[in-house]
């Protein structure tokens, strides 16, 4: 909560700072309150009572281990996106304000969505994360890309959110409450209606599925992701994503497990399709971010299979880990994406050509975020994919296969960046100039990912 | 020390991928030199009769997953790192004679590789063997890629995914295993009781003849890609041919090793129980690979090309030796594997020089080479002999060993692998014949003779041709006992 | 003793290093002692085994343990027996001999240091093969004649063709080498030993089915052909007549084509044992004698018609091993190395004489030019033909008499006949050659000259034993000398006490005996005689392979029988590693590795297509999913 | 009685909800829309929830519609000039959400059987019950609501905002 | 005890949001201007309200209405945002035709 606060006292402070006209205290105004938010969070970890479940929220919200956990991962991966909102920002002065108060707005969204007990909370977190995601993915309000984006996203997300409202409704009915505990309780005891349970487990499921893009409730993400601001794509990729995941296993790892056997089948399935359609579809990607797109959509994929495992112990460290170290290594790729393509304007894997000559530490650090996100040892990535895949493997065995085969295939359009940097023998003649920030954020990157390569039992052992 | 081993290279490659200092190759020669210090000071010191791994480093690595950071060498790991560390400051030497762009860069690759191998052969625990396995992968895969030649971005790619995917079926193997593992309580964890990844908990493992069935099959996939055993061999030649000589031979010398140690190792003695179901079916496709390859190579006019899929010939009967899972077969590929490292690489040396010299592979191009370049003759001469295995070069032990290995499984099998030093002499005389004998043409007629650099190599590697020719019983030796505890590992 | 035995091999092995490492920088009269001075030491320590043997028994000499897998345990070690002391003394004795003819004949290649240097590897190797205490000792000296006789044939490697005949030399080699490899492993499995004196001893006690033993055997003798040259592996060895004609004389005449006579006589306890076996040696043998002597009667290239008879002689050999006579097989070698290499050695210096020229049509008259060198080819020619007294008539008649004995008239018949054949083509040789008058070109008769000492001084020797080597093992009915002194010799090891067949228990009357010898005799003194009319004159040369009609054309082109092994196995290996390499490997598997990337690739623009960016779809298709999901409530 | 209020109520929703999805012109879809909310609004009246209904005209009738219909103004999308769909689509369309309610109704068919309390208290809809509820178990979700509104309004705002650049 | 809940069955509500919510289904459907597809979806929103007030007086519950007003808030909030994006858009393209968006495909 303290976090929570914190984020929404920093919005605040940064909207009214951007109505004035030094500007540049914004990006520092909103490092810091990340900053602060973090710390906060890591307190309460270490000091906070992580026990049984605790009112203090009128049952509507509980901040434990679980949801702490997370935040933190959240708020490293924001906090690594405000170092690069500097530059990243540069052309839009008369919205920065809005701009830095609408990503910590839509923060705030996400730590309600890790710590909810009510799913009224859980409701209105995921609108407070997704609302000012519509309008930043049209912060660009110059650039019908931007604009058709936000349009998209808008339209389906409020879809989304009406089947949603429909399953949180027939659950509510079924079971008397809006409580996940009360309704965890009610299915475990039998005492709701099952046909209603079930229609609103699965509607609640594919509002969820929309939200991390598993197919076939992904077809927003592709085009959004393209045609949103980078910075705003990265957001979306990383910390949307692990807020979507984290309140799905949330919700159903504690509200529904009582029903796990029925919705299991609704999830592997999803899973495995999620799994094959994005990565076949990526192969045929010509541009970076529209590559990350669908590799975004796979990991959504892998993560499924966690929450397959929902009963396992382990299951929520092992989400933990991926998405951090899948957050990581995507904000790295993205540094270097923006720096490359803003910089001769050029989206596609051609942009990086020759790169190792030029910006060797760039290149080696998109390397490792490649070879990461593949989930190729000893890269963090791969401990994050290791523990999944361990958890899943007892139940679903061929879900774990399909997984393994898939990210083969995955290898195939990461390297092909690796292939532009290193091996392509033509060389682009413009020239890449980088920001300090960029600088410290891709090194912290590379840092974090070499820590969690020496030490993931840490992060996975958290919760 | 067998952190040594690992470390020393790592570091060295860190550095000199990260700082790029002028003269990498020195530092890259030297590092490979101390690291064969380290590792015949593990030799000299090692007591093979010793019970278990020797030289032992573990720490916990994950402890809430049971995953150790544990290092050891028996007889068998042992004669690897040897192999290894042999080879790599040949390998660096040779290098010395081209000049590669950014060289610091191929140089700290090359080492980052010795190290991972390194690890490969030393790890004591499931995941740390695959994560070396695959930090092996990754190197190779950029000098390929980044030094190669014509095609070989495709090639390169195509090999690295092809054996990505094997390997990841051994991890499911493994991880299946691991799962089966007691819950060992650790002191690390808290409270806490997991599976272990350690090699001696994995090999306790009864599994059912089912699932062992599955767990071999997956193993089977990544090493037998990574060897590579018939029909997975096709990314071989390709990648052999467009790869900088230096990565040629670190896959062909130490790399494809792995997939041999990998089945010694870990595949059978974890799946014992389903080694009488497919025993039959590997050892079939290791022999027939053997005439396969050895058959094509008849024909080759690339010279890389016929070295390579006489490569895989060689490979083939080695696995066969160790499918059939008997003493003589088994230390018959301990040997093999190491000579089948030094006359590769030499042989690989021969063909770069060779090329450097003449611009081409293609032996319909050369001829009366001899005539011009006589030392060069000679040496060649006798890696090739060695590689053909006539008694008392290195070659013969070895192939004797495994012909009577897979004889003892299989009389017809034997036979069959038997037709090997038939083709062998076949293919091999034939590249002989036509790279040095005959009138010399205009581009051989000069042909300089060896310099002081490949003078040395070659030597070394002809001398260690004869020697272990004479002498193969040193090598048996260290790895006797170790053979004899893993084979124990199997009941029929 | 013991101590100094392994110095006998390794004294040629440190003259091959010598040579080889510095001879470049020495001169020729140095590497030519280095050479033969070793071979001469080893000579000297061999006939003091010789001598200890004789008075105490074989000789057993340990260096070290080769390789010990579980039960197999290889020591480098030797044993000198009666059997291996015998051949150590050809092998040296004729190897010193036709070294020192070397230093003269090779003197003016640039290769000489080369040249010596390989000899004496092959000299050790053969005495490895010869010494060695164990199967696996014996095959590499095996394997290493062969690699020696394919440096030496290829010694003159600016010649293609040249190393085309070493390259077959050489794989011909390695197949009969699988036969004996897969023999050897077999031997270990029914014996657990590789060891001669074990498995020896184990045939005693452990108890096999006789097929085993017949496999073993004709595994063995698979080797025995290949090295040895029968049918159907004896293709190599006239083409390796490429090789300089001294290797010829050593390699291809008296010691290594030998070897396989040795194997089989080293096994003769295996081979006692399976009747089967002996018969294929003895018909194999037979076959090969009357075949390649047929094809020796129209040969003109003077080297080649020695190389077929050279085959025919081993024929000769393994017939009478087939019949259980080994140390008349024995006896044979030796004279036949005797005589085989004083006429190789002869022509050697006819060749040296003629500049080169080996066409036996381009000659003649050359007794006039060079006496020395026709006197010792016509003592070597009547002393293969079987002329009274020499060493061919006794050797020769002992192996027709066993014929007789195992076989009785037909195979008496055939091995005679084949003995008229040789009688006839070696004369026809020596009378073309020798008698009428020169029919080489003018530079040729120019050139013409006798050759120097250093050749013909080993010449005269070998002339001398090749009068005199048959009274090593003069039959016992005509009382001359030591009747039987060589077969005794060998008693000492139990040769020569096949249970099957053997001398002692023949049951000839000495009559028969008698009048066998006469008529063989008699019929070898006919030909000599009738032969000379024939081709003594300037008259009916030997006309051009072309105009040659019938069955002699057929001789004259070897009865197509390298034609028929490049159609039946050299063709179709080539081509077949074509097809493979195109079709198999790169079409068929590399195909299906690629095609499943493809695939995936195709998919994906299929998928790809899906998100075609426009809304509706979107939603319908979430849409659609979501009425997929709902439907899982049913189930 | 009730239940024939019930049904006349719900078959005139239904009308006027396709009627808003059929009308070619916009306008007249936003007036039958305030149409559905309406009867909607009875229905609440009608399960004794006064209040919910009141709010449900004021907000969505009074608010909400009004500012699609001055957006449809400002727009000027006031005619019907809207290009309609091929029939096909139209067809493909209404067979999906057929499909989606025929699996809904389907599958909730005969299942929906809740705990009814045996005395139920009628006065749940009353504003101060609410209030109450509102204010002590839903403090938290009521403060949260801030930040969206707040979050809304600047996202608003933002969009709206014309460029400095033009 | 209502007479609502003695006369009608919950089923009825059940069936009537259903239909609403399908019919709001068919309009994002069908529908190609951006406007009238988001009334759809309040329309959608609308009938999970009545089905929410439903339950919340059958099991005399307060918690659903509650719910109600918070779908309320978020309906306002999205309208006004959707619309804010839907003016930004028919600024640039002077359209609000969603079948005339895809620029972002494949």
């Amino acid at each position: 909560m303290k976090a929570l606060l914190i984020l929404f006292i920093t919005a605040i402070v940064a909207l009214f700072a951007g109505l004035t006209h030094n500007r540049k205290l914004l990006q520092p105004i909103a490092i810091l309150g990340t900053a602060l938010a973090l710390v906060a969070t890591a307190v309460d970890m270490m000091y906070g009572d992580a026990t049984g479940w605790n009112d203090h929220f009128a049952s509507m919200m509980q901040f434990h281990s679980y949801g702490l956990a997370f935040s933190g991962v959240v708020l490293v991966s924001t906090l690594l996106i405000m170092g690069l909102t500097g530059w990243g920002f540069r052309d839009l002065q008369d919205t920065l304000g809005d701009n830095y108060g609408l990503f910590l707005f839509s923060l705030c969204g996400a730590l309600c969505m890790f710590s909810f007990t009510n799913l009224v909370m859980l409701f209105l977190g995921i609108e407070i994360l997704s609302i000012p995601l519509y309008v930043l993915a049209g912060s660009r309000r110059d650039d019908p890309d931007s604009n058709e984006a936000a349009l998209k996203y808008f339209l389906m997300g409020s879809f989304a959110t009406g089947i949603l409202l429909f399953g949180m409704a027939l659950i509510y009915g079924a079971t008397a409450s809006f409580n996940v505990k009360d309704i965890a309780i009610a299915i475990i005891d039998g005492r709701h209606s099952v046909g209603m349970t079930h229609v609103g487990i699965i509607l609640i499921l594919i509002g969820l599925f929309f939200k991390i893009a598993a197919v076939p409730f992904h077809f927003w993400a592709p085009d959004v992701y393209t045609g949103s601001p980078n910075l705003v794509t990265t957001f979306m990729s990383t910390v949307v994503k692990t807020a979507g995941i984290a309140a799905f296993y949330r919700l159903f790892a504690l509200g529904f497990i009582g029903a796990i056997e029925f919705w299991s089948i609704a999830v592997a399935g999803v899973a495995a399709l999620t799994m094959i359609v994005a990565n076949v579809t990526a192969i045929f990607q010509t541009n970076f971010k529209r590559m990350m797109a669908y590799s975004s959509i796979s990991h959504a994929g892998y993560l499924l299979l966690a929450i397959l495992a929902a009963a396992q112990p382990g299951s929520a460290g092992a989400i933990l880990l991926y998405t951090l170290t899948y957050s990581i290594a995507t904000i790295c790729a993205f540094a270097v994406y923006m720096l490359v393509a803003e910089q001769n304007n050029d989206g596609n894997f051609s942009a990086f050509n020759g790169l190792s000559k030029k910006e060797p530490y760039l290149a080696a650090a998109m390397a490792i975020a490649m070879l990461s996100l593949a989930g190729i040892p000893p890269t963090a990535g791969f401990f994050g994919k290791y523990f999944l895949f361990s958890v899943v493997f007892d139940k679903y065995p061929w879900l774990v296969v399909l997984a393994v085969i898939n990210s083969a295939v995955s290898i195939y359009y990461y390297f092909k960046v690796i292939i532009a940097m290193y091996f392509s023998r033509e060389t682009e003649t413009y020239e890449v100039s980088t920001p300090i920030g960029f600088r410290l954020v891709v090194l912290a990157g590379l840092g974090l990912i070499a820590l969690l390569t020496l030490i993931p039992g840490s992060i996975y052992g958290l919760i | 020390m067998s952190l040594l081993l690992i470390l020393i290279p790592l570091i060295a490659a860190v550095f000199l991928l990260v700082a790029r200092p002028g003269m990498g190759r020195q530092i890259a020669l030297l590092v490979t030199l101390a690291n064969l210090a380290v590792a015949a000071y593990a030799a000299l010191s090692f007591s093979p009769g010793g019970e278990t791994a020797q030289f032992q480093f573990s720490v916990p690595w994950v402890p809430s997953a049971g995953i150790t950071f544990s290092l050891g060498m028996d007889g068998i790991s042992l004669l690897l790192v040897i192999l290894t560390n042999l080879l790599a400051p040949m390998i660096v030497f040779s290098s010395f004679s081209r000049n590669y762009d950014s060289e610091s860069r191929y140089y700290g690759l090359v080492l980052m590789m010795i190290g991972a191998l390194n690890g490969v052969f030393l790890a004591q625990d499931g995941l740390l063997f695959y994560v070396f396995y695959e930090l092996a992968l990754i190197p190779i895969y950029f000098i390929c890629a980044i030094w190669g030649g014509q095609d070989r971005i495709r090639i390169t790619t195509k090999f690295f995914i092809y054996t990505f995917i094997g390997s990841l079926f051994m991890l499911l193997s493994l991880l299946y295993v691991y799962l089966h593992t007691g819950m060992t309580t650790t002191p690390l964890v808290p409270g806490g009781n997991v599976h272990s990844f350690l090699w001696s908990d994995l090999v306790a493992v009864q599994l059912s003849p089912e699932s062992a069935w599955w767990v071999m099959l997956g193993f089977f996939l990544a090493f037998a890609v990574k060897m590579p055993v018939f029909p997975f061999h096709t990314w071989q030649p390709d990648t052999y041919t467009n790869a900088p000589t230096g990565g040629t031979m670190l896959l062909s010398g130490i790399m494809l090793k792995m997939g041999v140690y990998g089945v010694i190792r870990w595949m059978v003695p974890l799946a014992p129980e389903a080694l009488h179901v497919w025993s039959p079916i590997f050892m079939s496709l290791a022999v027939f690979g053997i005439v396969y390859a050895s058959w094509i190579a008849v024909k080759q006019t690339d010279l890389k090309r016929l070295v390579a899929y006489s490569s895989i010939a060689h490979v083939g009967l080695i696995a066969a030796g160790v499918f059939a899972w008997n003493k003589a077969g088994l230390q018959g590929s301990m040997l093999q594997m190491l000579n089948h490292g030094i006359n590769v690489v030499g042989l690989f040396f021969v063909g770069d020089l060779i090329e450097r010299r003449l611009g081409t592979r293609s032996l319909s191009e050369m001829g009366g080479i001899a005539k011009s370049a006589p030392r060069f003759a000679t040496l060649f001469m006798v890696v090739m002999l060695g590689s053909v295995a006539v008694p008392l070069t290195n070659g013969f032990p070895g192939e004797f060993l495994l012909l009577n290995g897979v004889w003892n499984y299989n009389v017809w099998m034997g036979a069959a692998a038997g037709l090997t030093i038939i083709f062998g002499a076949v293919y091999m005389l034939r590249a002989y014949g036509l790279a040095m004998f005959g009138e010399p043409t205009a581009e051989t007629a000069n042909f300089a003779d060896l310099d002081q650099r490949e003078l040395i190599i070659l030597g070394v590697i002809a001398a260690l041709v004869i020697g272990l020719g004479f002498f193969p019983q040193t090598i048996l030796g260290l790895t006797d006992s170790s053979v004899t505890r893993i084979l124990s590992t199997v009941q029929f | 003793m013991n101590t100094l035995v392994p110095l006998i091999p390794f004294l040629p092995l440190i003259g091959f290093l010598i040579n080889g490492l510095f001879g470049k920088n020495l001169s020729k009269t140095v590497v030519g002692l280095i050479g033969s001075g070793t071979l001469l030491g080893s000579l000297l320590l061999t006939v003091a085994c010789f001598n200890q043997v004789g008075a105490s028994g074989p000789i057993q000499s340990t260096l070290y343990n080769f390789m010990s897998v579980d039960s197999l345990h290889i020591n480098f070690g030797f044993l000198v027996d009666q059997l291996s002391v015998w051949m150590m003394l050809i092998i040296t004795g004729v190897g010193f001999l036709i070294h020192v003819y070397s230093i003269g004949y090779m003197h003016d290649d640039e290769g000489f240091y080369k040249f010596f240097a390989y000899l004496n590897l092959f000299i050790f190797s053969m005495l490895l093969l010869v010494m060695g205490d164990s199967f696996l000792m014996l095959f590499f000296g095996w394997e290493g004649v062969g690699l020696c006789s394919y440096l030496l044939i290829g010694f003159w490697y600016e010649n293609r063709e040249y190393g085309k005949a070493a390259r077959k030399a050489f794989i011909m080699n390695r197949i009969g080498d699988l036969g004996l490899l897969l023999g050897m492993f077999l031997i270990y499995k029914t014996f657990g030993s590789l060891n001669y004196a074990e498995v020896f001893a184990a045939v005693q006690t452990v108890r096999v089915a006789p097929e085993v033993y017949t496999a073993i055997c004709l595994l063995l003798f698979i080797g025995a052909m290949g090295k040895s040259a029968q049918i159907p592996l004896y293709t190599w060895l006239p083409d390796a007549m490429a090789g300089p004609t001294p290797v010829s004389a050593l390699i291809h005449a008296a010691t290594m084509v030998t070897a396989g006579i040795y194997l089989v006589a080293r096994c003769s306890v295996l081979y006692n044992l399976s009747p089967d076996a002996m018969h294929f040696v003895a018909v194999i043998g037979l076959v090969t004698a009357i075949f390649s002597a047929l094809i020796g009667l129209r040969q003109n290239d003077i080297k080649k018609v020695l190389a077929y008879s050279t085959v025919s002689q081993l024929g000769l050999m393994f017939l009478a091993l087939g019949m259980g006579a080994y140390s008349t097989a024995i006896f044979h070698v030796t004279t036949h190395a005797f005589f085989k290499a004083l006429l190789f050695l002869s022509a050697g210096s006819v060749i040296h004489g003629m500049g080169g020229e080996q066409d036996i049509r381009k000659m003649g008259g050359l007794r006039k030019a060079m006496p020395i060198t026709f006197w010792v080819f016509l003592i070597g020619t009547f002393a293969i033909s079987g002329f009274p007294f020499l060493a061919g008539f006794f050797s020769k008649d002992e192996i027709f008499v066993h014929a007789f004995a195992h076989g009785g008239g037909m195979w008496w018949g055939l091995a005679s006949l084949s003995a008229v054949l040789t009688a006839i083509y070696m004369c026809r040789l020596l009378y073309v050659t020798f008698f009428g008058d020169f029919r080489g070109t003018e530079e040729q008769k120019h050139h013409l000259h006798e050759s120097p000492l250093v050749m013909t001084v080993p010449l005269m020797i070998l002339a001398f034993l090749s009068i005199v080597g048959g009274f090593l093992n003069t039959p016992h009915f005509m009382h001359l000398g030591n009747p039987q002194w060589l077969a005794q010799w060998f008693a000492g090891i139990g040769l020569n006490n096949a249970p099957t067949i053997a001398l002692n228990e023949l049951h000839l009357e000495e009559s028969t005996e008698w009048s066998l010898m006469l008529f063989t005799t008699g019929l070898a003194l006919v030909i000599i005689a009738a032969l000379y009319f024939v081709y003594g004159n300037r008259k009916n040369l030997p006309v051009s392979d072309e105009a040659q009609t019938g069955p002699s054309k057929w001789a004259a082109h070897k009865f197509y029988i390298d034609e028929l092994y490049d159609f039946l196995f050299v063709n179709p290996i080539e081509k077949g590693s074509k097809l493979l390499h195109y079709y198999a490997d790169v079409w068929a598997i590399d195909g299906l590795v690629n095609g499943i990337g493809k695939g995936v690739q195709t998919i994906g623009a299929e998928f790809r297509k899906l998100q075609n960016g426009n809304i509706e779809y979107y939603l319908i298709g979430m849409v659609a999913g979501a009425v997929l999901l709902l439907l899982t409530v049913f189930m | 009685m009730t239940l024939a209020i019930f049904l006349t109520l719900a078959v005139v929703s239904v009308i006027f909800a396709l009627i808003v999805v059929f009308t070619k012109n916009p306008v007249h879809s936003v007036l039958f829309l305030i149409l559905t909310f309406f009867t909607i609004a009875a229905q609440y009246v009608l399960l004794n929830a006064q209040f919910l209904a009141i709010v449900n005209i004021i907000v969505y009738a009074g608010a909400i519609m009004v500012l699609f219909l001055f957006v449809l103004m400002l727009l000027n999308l006031n005619k019907e000039t809207e290009p309609q769909k091929s029939v096909g689509w139209k067809i493909a369309a209404g067979i999906a959400s057929g499909m989606l309610l025929l699996t809904l109704v389907g599958a909730l068919k005969g299942t929906v059987q809740i705990p009814i309390p045996a005395e139920s208290n009628s006065q749940i809809g009353l504003v101060k019950n609410l209030g109450r509820v509102l204010f002590t178990e839903f403090v938290v979700p009521f403060e949260i609501a801030g930040i969206l509104f707040l979050a809304a309004m600047v996202g608003a705002v933002m969009v709206g905002k014309r460029d400095l650049k033009r | 005890m209502l007479e609502v809940i003695r006369t009608i069955p919950i089923e009825y509500y059940v069936y009537l949001s259903s239909v609403l919510f399908c019919i709001g289904v068919f309009g994002v459907l069908v529908r190609r201007n951006a406007i009238v597809v988001l009334m759809s979806i309040e329309l959608m929103l609308n009938a999970v309200n009545l089905l929410l007030a439903a339950f919340s007086t059958y099991l005399s519950n307060a918690q659903g209405q509650i719910m109600v007003f918070f779908i309320m808030v978020v309906a306002a909030a999205e309208a006004a945002v959707g619309l804010g994006i839907l003016v930004m858009i028919f600024r640039n393209t002077k359209s609000t035709d969603i079948s005339l968006l895809d620029r972002l495909r494949n």
